[in-house]
């Protein structure tokens, strides 16, 4: 059948051709490689800048008469607050020891106090998206006008560089991503469009003796499927063999490379982008077939 | 059963067919003769569809050429088989998957296939090349690839540029007898040449053409 | 004369097939603009990379006893060490300033001590490559022998870590550039291949018309090196307009990007190599040319 | 002048020409025929190098071609004009930088290839077409172009391979004078061809091929 030759075809200018498409390979390859290199550290930065937000905090200073319930009341107030994740409540007690673990040595200068003079406090972590200078600026204000609240320490300059920080982190990311991704597919269209210029004489010969249309395209798209798929695999194995010799080798040195997350569809997603790339990149090159 | 009807084709300021009419019946040999630059390629080329007429209109069987709808252009196609003058062969195809191509564009079972290009290759003497690849080959055997390629299929045109430009004369006229076998049994055959050897004592119809006019008939 | 010839010929070529030549123009400019971005960033993280050890330091308690007479020698013993780049002395009262700061509105309980209870200390930063644990160890080892050195706190494992990290960061520098040059590398050189492939034939004319090989040769290096220059200098141009971006659009956010750098001797250096890669791209695509 | 010792050829195992040898004087026209893949093509491929033989030595000029270094080949090449049966024409040149190519390879100056290039143009009456691309003329007409490149730097050989294959009688007469032309004013010229036309009545040397074998001379 038709089909039958197509892809006996296929595979025939597979092998006879196989130094050209070994080198598109290499470019589906390299490709494919490049872009998920790049995402995948711009992913990694995304993750741990994301749990930027986690480190920081407002710490609530409660007033030093509030009785043990009007504590509570105060807490479970700040609980219900929709733009609070967590919150801490730190002791008069245990503030006094973090300050002696700062003293070190010298902390015996505080021995000498009758009374603890520190507030107890409350460290409420915020929402990631209510990490802003406007919203700390805000939420801040509103606490303090809690009853039993002395003071509020927020920082929203840190709050804002943290938010600046991930908004640029995106953008730039978007922008790498956008910057390489065009040169790659620059790269593979020409790849594909020059092979195609390489069989033009064949294809028109073909529609001068009646073929159709699907009978030329198909070993052409049968070809750059096989290409696309062993360029997809090819890459997915490097990106792997990359992960695992940076987490495994390097991490020895610098244990934050154990936090590396490969999203594992990456091993699927690739040689499936490369079927696609390959087979589009035919149909492209092909293009409209004029009779 | 084909009939030109007051055709021209120009290229650019070059005007190459000027005003041609004439008819060829079905299961006629007929042939186009001239000098070179005649315009005998062109009239072909016009036959399958490769270049377009600017005025007139082509039949070819039902085929209203001037107003066909390209997508049914692969099925026109697949009716005629076609000796090029520049031969077309597939470099990186051997000889008789060349020849087969005709067949297994043409749909026609794999089982079948092998044979009939066998066949084909036989009657061309050609039996010896089927694993060749046309490169490897002389002009007269690549000439001859081409021939049995176009008879392969059985279609009911066969038209052939200038079939035996590089044939020594006694391989010729064994190509002229496939010719003639193939347009007894019903194709219609029409061939360009500029050797009036190929149709001298034939008693066929002979077209001549001269600078993109029809300047009149003769019987070979 | 031949030169003619061949320069006439190598732009009759740009111009007919300039398609394709856009297309392996875009090649080299992607490629290039890829390997530079990378560079780039690469290079920035050095340079912030290598500042990190002026954050680390040794801090050296003196004392209590000591005379203004004493701390100087001291201090002039540790100004002489090699290893030593900037060293800072902290008075009693110094330290007592930075400890009310970290206490707050807390530090009225600071102000019953008749006496200053806080030692003196000497703040040392070393020279980058005497930050790794082993040589902060033995340095504050021998620190801590002298007259007059109460206590040293160094902190190794943060030394070992800011250590670590530039390794690793160099390493995954080397390991990435590699793979995304020779990615880019495979890919120009299909292209030129390709591209030779679809001349091959007139090769084969023109040696059968009696060419020599510099003939032969001449307007395909012409050309390659006219496509390498003109794809380099785009990349050129990228990376200049990247550069711009991102340092006077996104530092108005972040202050950080404006210290990104970009050595100016890439503008020349990237046409430079888009030159180079073109004739060696040429020369080795045509080969040895056999007769 | 031109001496074939003993030579014998093979591809594989196909053997194409068997220990041939011949010779032609200086200056002197000769004509080698045969059927289709008698060796006719093969064997001037042999004298202008795209083959070796085998067997035996070539003798052309001072050029012993069994022993000539690859460094040398361009510069014997270009005493030589070549005819080849499938054209070799450069696509995406126009016909008359087709025709200046052979001047160019040479080094003649610029000023002088114009000229040059016109007036071999204007011996194959194709000075009309000087601008179009060889895929836009007609069989005959690229053939022609072929013919002008190989004569327009004035070989001392020109090897000829079924120059008139596409080209009909009254042109081929006519290219055949500019064949006689070169060849009184000194030039040798060795024409493959099975058309027995070219040849009858020139009263010049003959060479019969066949199946690889030299079976014999006759004077046409
Ligand atoms: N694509 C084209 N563009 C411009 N002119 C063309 C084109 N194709 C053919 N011609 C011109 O049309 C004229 C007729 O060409 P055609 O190929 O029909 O001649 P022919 O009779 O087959 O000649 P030959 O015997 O030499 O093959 C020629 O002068 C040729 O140069
Ligand atoms: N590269 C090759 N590989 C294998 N066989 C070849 C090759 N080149 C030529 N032959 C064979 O050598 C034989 C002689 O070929 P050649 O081209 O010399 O014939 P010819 O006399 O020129 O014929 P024609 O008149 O058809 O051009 C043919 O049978 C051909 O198939
Ligand atoms: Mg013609
Ligand atoms: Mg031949």
């Amino acid at each position: 059948m038709a089909l039958e030759y197509s892809f006996r075809s296929a595979f025939q200018s597979l092998w006879r051709e196989k130094w050209i498409n070994m080198l598109s390979m290499f470019t589906v390859f390299s490709g494919l490689l490049i872009i998920s290199l790049i995402s995948f550290f711009l992913y990694n930065f995304e993750v741990i800048a994301n749990r930027l937000p986690e480190r920081f905090s407002i710490i609530v200073y409660l007033n030093e008469k509030l009785s043990g319930e009007e504590i509570n009341n105060v807490i479970d107030t700040l609980k219900k607050r929709q733009d609070v994740l967590s919150l801490k409540y730190i002791s008069k007690d245990e503030a006094l020891k973090e300050i002696k673990k700062v003293l070190r040595d010298s902390s015996h200068i505080l021995e000498g106090l009758s009374e603890n003079p520190l507030s107890s406090s409350v460290e409420i972590k915020l929402k990631k998206d209510y990490v802003t200078s406007s919203a700390v600026r805000q939420i801040s204000g509103e606490i303090r006008m809690m009853s039993g609240v002395e003071d509020v320490q927020s920082g929203e300059r840190i709050a804002e560089a943290i938010h600046l920080f991930k908004r640029s982190l995106q953008n730039i990311s978007i922008i790498i991503l956008a910057i390489i991704s065009s040169g790659v597919i620059f790269v593979s269209y020409s790849t594909v469009k020059i092979l195609f210029f390489r069989r033009k004489e064949e294809i028109d010969i073909l529609k001068l003796l009646g073929a159709t249309k699907g009978f030329i395209r198909a070993p052409f798209i049968i070809e750059g499927s096989v290409i696309g798929l062993i360029g997809g695999g090819l890459a997915a194995a490097g990106i792997l063999g990359f992960y695992f010799a940076v987490t495994y080798r390097l991490s020895v040195y610098i244990p934050l490379f154990k936090m590396l997350i490969l999203p594992q569809e990456i091993l699927i997603l690739l040689p499936l982008t490369g079927i696609m790339l390959g087979i589009i990149g035919s149909a492209i090159a092909i293009g409209r077939l004029k009779p | 059963m084909i009939a030109f009807q007051n055709v021209s084709k120009h290229y650019d300021n070059n005007i190459v067919l000027k005003d041609i009419s004439f008819s060829v019946q079905k299961a006629e040999m007929a042939f186009i003769t001239g000098p070179s630059g005649a315009g005998k390629s062109t009239i072909l080329k016009l036959m399958y569809m490769e270049e377009r007429p600017d005025e007139g209109d082509i039949v070819i069987g039902d085929f209203h050429l001037a107003s066909l709808k390209a997508s049914k252009i692969p099925f026109f196609r697949r009716g005629i088989g076609i000796v090029f003058q520049d031969f077309k062969l597939i470099d990186n195809l051997t000889v008789i998957d060349n020849v087969a191509l005709s067949l297994r564009i043409r749909g026609v079972s794999e089982k079948e296939v092998k044979t009939l290009a066998f066949t084909a290759l036989k009657k061309v003497h050609l039996r010896h090349k089927a694993d060749n690849f046309p490169k490897s080959l002389s002009g007269g055997e690549q000439q001859r690839v081409v021939i049995a390629r176009a008879i392969v299929a059985e279609p009911f045109l066969v038209l052939a540029d200038e079939p035996t430009g590089n044939l020594d004369s006694n391989t010729a006229l064994d190509i002229m007898k496939v010719f003639r076998g193939i347009n007894i049994s019903g194709t219609t055959v029409i061939i360009a040449t500029h050797n009036r050897e190929l149709f001298r004592y034939t008693g066929k119809r002979v077209l001549k053409l001269d600078g993109g006019n029809l300047i009149g008939e003769e019987v070979g």
